[in-house]
């Protein structure tokens, strides 16, 4: 895994007046307006918004299984017309192949696209040890832990390397003790390929702790809010989060803009714009089919 | 609405010992644990997945048997030496991870369930105490809903509320916010002080989530892999009330940094262990 | 070997089962005998033989070559259709599930027909089939076929759409898509339509057995197990009649346990 | 309709779109039935293809079904038909009712109470296997009529399911809602009332729906042996007296009837769950 400089690494996506409606007819409902944002290339970015604000549809847009219903998504200047291997999305759920065992989900990749070679052979023999489940190579995804399911599906996209990896709160779920060791462990990765990755979550300490570049949404229907910059040096260590005063100052910046957006969706009882957007999107999702 | 001030919900745990016995592999899940909680104190216990938190909670509710020690609440005895089981009762209300709100009851049926099955008070007073305490918690309009319909934020809100009705002496709550999304934690962490003020309950807590620890408790009880039992007990001096900014002040970073090399050894014993979830 | 039998003698619940058994046979036996259970008249079953008598009728039968014979046509019969029905109605299922005008053009029709039982069918089958065999084939094909169909095509429907759009996006193609997420997701589906689909040809074939009178080949006890106990009714040796049904009960226990052992070797995954 | 795309219906929202305006759902379930009934006709009555000839065609079925004086007596206006079906549908009611009074609370105790269960289940599993038409002759034998021993099978088909989907149904429901409700207070009985019954609901209404059609499966077999009325046993005669037209009458009414009374089981289990279905509309969309 050699490390790319970040002149030409490819994977910068730019997005410019992308709107996103779900329904239709008087339920139809804007998700995303006119949102514009660049993910630059060789960065780690990290969306930051409150539940059910349409950070889920917008990586459907960047990875291709939806068209925005207006504006357009580029990457390096070429327009996403569907899903590829060059935008991997790595789910909330774990979206490991139930039937298959760690082995076989992680090299389903090159057999997919039938490029097996000893090269994908030992990226894959090297991705399992890099992942710590040399063990678990014919354990099928329910005999593994939440922790070991992530790295397993972090170690399903790395072998086809591409340009861009999107993570959709992939560490929702486990519980803190773990998910902090996946931080440490994921800004490792990070630091080593220096691949372009857009990392998406609601945890303000994860965002701190990972990002380079932190964009902060709004409620919906949703648009960029505002963007940090988050130079706190690289590697990352866990202890810098607590001791560093600039990660502190950050996310009480972020504290201040997002708590207010949190209480607006919360206040508004069950009907909170947050339940109707979450189920819209189960329901877009599931017809498309 | 407040009851009598903190007296009822003393809960004093003395050297509880649990064995599970699976197809005769014993399994030691709490090793001598002793717990002191005072009447009105939120107790925050913390430790990995999967080290007996919650074997201590269902001892303390009456679903499982303990091997050894007591376990006492304003001094009578809950379960000990004779008496393995507690019998479960509404003095001792348990709020679940995934929740227990009954999917074919709408919410204000759900709140009233407590009060009816114990049939002290008369109908339109249960329902009349429901419809305040709904309106307390910011629930009101959704009397009729069912929990299927309802976010899991707000399913928590009814489900604590559910257990309030019935004034018990102690909450148990098992990682109630653990499959929320950070930032309607911290909304829900307000909204259960905002409760605690008004209900001085006891509150035995159990969760992984340090922060979500030390912004809540005032002890808190640092637990060591399975087998388990307390490693530190600190209590938390950071006066009531509590807004969300107070996670970035000093005194509570000190006491995060005290406080998180200690869990972090803990987790990495049982994650090298391969633990599973849970 | 020894330590499950050895487990299930001694614990708790198996010997509460055991004790029931045994007192079920009792009542069973002292009933049809006497008619009477502690002086309170029963009915009907007074008609039934005494499992004493049953035992009694089902010595003979053990050598007996038509006794066999019959055991045998009859479990022809079954996976005959079984497996038409298999073979069939996977494929069928799956084309459903894939293609949305297959799906749109085919279900309505295969849907108006499913609620007419099977055994309805045979007057038709008989008809329309040359021998007595086929039409027997061809109705317990039938009774399988719907459930089959209907299984697998629930279990392809319910596949999670992430599944598709994590293959999708790693570049495999609609083939590949197929192969390697709709056929093994579908595979436990399958498993239960199988199990659920044997259960039902083993009725349908008693039944036709039955009202087809035994099949052109067969004839006298050979004309299989249906056949076997109806002919047994027709010259009152009722014991014959619970030796049959007995026999039916095992041959179907049987069947239906080795679906269960190849659908538990194909579904691994499934299992903690 | 010239080229129907057959593609994998796996793909994307653009190609969906186009699929749309091809072929509406409805249009494409007539041309089903159009086409089925084109291939009945062509083959038994016009082509006479072998085995098929001997089928009776389409409209001889037709004519005899609309007919005010049918030849073999049987359509829907004689009054014939009616019998039949009031015949059959009096002995699946039967049937059915009774099944659930015995099968669901038998179910319920299997499931609630594991000492229970420990006797019961054992025998009701030894019985189980055998195929419900095996006891056919020995249904004739026990009962003496024409009737009971009919319904019994009916019955015993239907009892077995509704009692092992209801055991199935309680087994299924999350400890912690028995345990949230002995927190709260509640007695084993109004645990049983308030938990039990409540949360097996949804598997006692599948168990319901499979028993009306194991009823209805058993039913037929059961007329057709040793029935005197219904549509199993019209079925029957009417091959006998070599009334083809009216055996294809006896199906159609029996798929028919069998549809509506599973519908109804249908619509009862969705009135009384009213939870499920807003949840399950909420997850569907």
């Amino acid at each position: 895994m050699e490390q790319r400089n970040n002149k030409n690494t490819p994977g910068e996506i730019v997005l410019s007046g992308v709107t996103k409606y779900y329904g239709i007819g008087e339920s139809k409902k804007a998700v995303i307006e006119d949102c514009s944002l660049t993910i630059e290339a060789g960065k780690l970015s990290v969306m930051i918004g409150p539940s059910g604000c349409g950070k889920s549809s917008l990586i459907r847009l960047i990875a291709g299984f939806e068209k925005p219903s207006s504006g357009t998504i580029t990457i390096d200047g070429k327009p996403i017309r569907g899903p590829g291997k060059d935008r991997l999305v790595v789910f909330q759920e774990s979206a490991l192949f139930p039937w298959m065992t760690t082995e076989e989900n992680i090299s389903f990749g090159p057999i997919a696209r039938s490029e097996v070679n000893t090269e994908s052979q030992n990226l894959a023999k090297f991705l399992i040890d890099k992942v710590g489940l040399s063990q678990f190579k014919k354990k099928f995804p329910n005999q593994l832990s939440g922790g070991m399911q992530r790295r397993c599906e972090l170690a399903r996209a790395l072998i086809n390397s591409p340009e861009v990896m999107i993570l959709d709160e992939p560490f929702r779920g486990l519980d803190e003790m773990t998910k902090e060791l996946m931080w440490e462990y994921y800004a490792n990765l990070y630091e080593e390929t220096r691949q372009t990755n857009f990392f998406v979550t609601t945890d303000i300490d994860e965002a701190v702790f990972l990002a380079d570049r932190l964009i902060i949404m709004t409620n919906t229907p949703t648009k960029v809010a505002q963007i940090i910059e988050v130079d706190i040096p690289r590697p990352r260590k866990l202890s810098t989060l607590f001791e560093s005063d600039q990660a502190n100052e950050i996310k009480s910046r972020i504290l201040k803009i997002l708590h207010v957006e949190a209480m607006k969706s919360f206040k508004g009882g069950s009907k909170a714009a947050a339940d109707f957007i979450e189920a819209a999107s189960k329901r877009a999702v599931s017809n498309t089919v | 609405m407040t009851n009598s001030p903190q007296t009822r919900g003393q809960i004093s745990i003395k050297d509880v010992v649990k064995i599970y016995d699976p197809e005769g592999a014993a399994v030691m899940a709490v090793d001598h644990c002793s717990l002191e909680i005072a009447a009105g104190e939120i107790c925050m216990i913390v430790g990995p997945s999967g080290c007996g938190k919650t074997t201590l909670l269902n001892a303390i509710a009456g679903f499982h048997s303990i091997n050894g020690g007591s376990i006492e609440m304003d001094g009578q005895l809950l379960c000990g030496p004779g008496k393995p089981q507690a019998t479960p009762g509404s003095d001792r209300i348990v709020v679940f991870q995934n929740g227990a709100l009954f999917p074919w009851k709408n919410v204000i049926d759900n709140l009233m369930f407590g009060p009816l099955m114990s049939g002290k008070l008369p109908f339109n007073e249960i329902k009349e105490k429901a419809l305040y305490m709904m309106a307390d918690a910011g629930l009101s309009g959704t009397e009729n809903s069912f929990p299927g319909e309802l976010s899991s934020g707000v399913k928590r809100r009814v489900e604590i509320v559910r257990a309030l009705m019935n004034d018990p002496s102690v909450l148990l709550l098992d990682e109630p916010y653990r499959a929320l999304d950070s930032l309607s934690k911290s909304v829900m962490h307000e909204a259960l002080l905002d409760i605690y003020a008004k209900n001085k309950v006891t509150i035995f807590f159990i969760t992984h989530d340090l922060q979500e620890a030390l912004f809540l408790g005032t002890k808190l009880a640092i637990m060591t892999t399975r087998p388990c039992k307390p490693k530190k007990i600190l209590t938390v001096d950071i006066p009531y009330p509590r807004s969300y900014s107070v996670v970035t002040e000093k005194r509570f970073r000190d006491l995060m940094e005290e406080t998180s090399h200690l869990v972090h050894e803990e987790a990495k014993k049982s994650f090298a262990a391969g633990e599973k979830e849970g | 070997m020894f330590r499950p039998i050895q487990k299930f003698l001694f614990n708790r619940s198996s010997s509460r089962g055991l004790i029931a058994i045994i007192i079920f046979l009792l009542f069973w036996e002292v009933c049809s005998r006497s008619g009477v259970w502690f002086g309170i008249p029963v009915p009907w079953i007074g008609k039934v033989p005494a499992p004493t008598a049953v035992v009694h009728a089902w010595i003979p039968m053990l050598s007996d070559s038509g006794y066999w014979t019959s055991w045998l046509l009859s479990i022809k019969r079954v996976y005959i259709g079984f497996i038409f029905a298999m073979v069939i109605g996977i494929p069928f299922g799956l084309l459903l599930a894939i293609n949305r005008t297959a799906y749109g053009l085919i279900f309505p029709t295969f849907e108006v027909f499913r609620p007419i039982p099977p055994l309805a069918w045979v007057p038709v089958a008989i008809i329309f089939w040359p021998t007595n065999e086929m039409s027997i084939a061809f109705v317990t094909f039938l009774g399988a076929f719907y459930t089959i169909v209907i299984n697998v095509l629930g279990g392809a429907q319910a596949i999670d759409q992430r599944f598709f759009q994590a293959a999708r996006s790693m570049g495999s193609s609609q083939g590949d898509v197929f192969k390697r997420i709709v056929f093994p997701a579908v595979v436990p589906s399958i498993a239960v339509g199988a199990s659920v689909g044997m259960g039902i040809t083993w009725n349908v074939v008693i039944a036709a057995e039955m009202i087809s009178g035994g099949g052109s080949d067969g004839g006298g006890k050979g004309g299989g197990l249906g056949f076997f106990i109806w002919d047994s009714y027709l010259n009152n040796s009722y014991d014959l009649i619970v030796v049959g049904m007995i026999s039916i009960g095992i041959a179907g226990y049987l069947s239906s346990g080795l679906i269960r052992i190849i659908g538990d070797h194909f579904t691994k995954w499934t299992r903690r | 309709m010239n080229k129907i795309m057959l593609k994998l219906n796996l793909n994307l929202r653009e190609e969906s779109l186009i699929r749309k305006l091809l072929s509406p759902r409805f249009f494409l379930m007539i041309t089903g039935f159009v086409i089925f009934l084109c291939f009945w006709h062509l083959s038994v009555e016009v082509w006479q293809l072998p085995r098929f000839a001997q089928l009776p065609t389409l409209r001889a079925v037709v004519t005899e079904f609309i007919s005010t004086n049918p030849i073999y007596g049987v359509s829907i206006f004689t009054h014939e038909l009616y019998q039949h079906i009031l015949a059959s549908c009096l002995r699946v009611f039967a049937a059915f009712i009774l099944a659930t009074l015995l099968g669901v609370p038998l179910g319920l105790f299997l499931g609630w109470s594991t000492k229970f269960r420990e006797y019961v289940f054992p025998v009701f599993e030894m019985l189980r296997p055998i195929p419900i038409l095996a006891w056919v002759p020995l249904a004739i034998v026990m009962f003496t009529g024409i009737e009971t021993p009919v319904i019994f099978l009916a019955f015993l088909g239907s009892f077995f399911v509704t009692a092992l989907n209801t055991m199935l149904g309680v087994q299924q429901i999350d400890e912690s809602y028995f345990r949230a409700a002995r927190c709260l207070g509640a007695n084993s009985f109004q645990v049983f009332k308030h938990v039990v019954i409540p949360g097996a609901m949804p598997f006692i209404f599948t168990g319901l729906q499979i028993s009306v059609g194991v009823c209805w499966f058993s039913l037929v077999a059961a007329e057709m042996v040793s029935g005197q009325y219904g549509l199993g046993y019209i079925i029957n005669t009417s091959y006998t007296n070599v009334r083809y037209p009216t055996i294809i009458i006896g199906m159609i009414t029996l798929g028919f009837i069998g549809y509506i009374t599973s519908a109804m089981v249908r619509s009862v289990g969705k009135s009384l769950m009213k939870w499920r279905m807003r949840e399950l509309a909420l997850s569907e969309g």
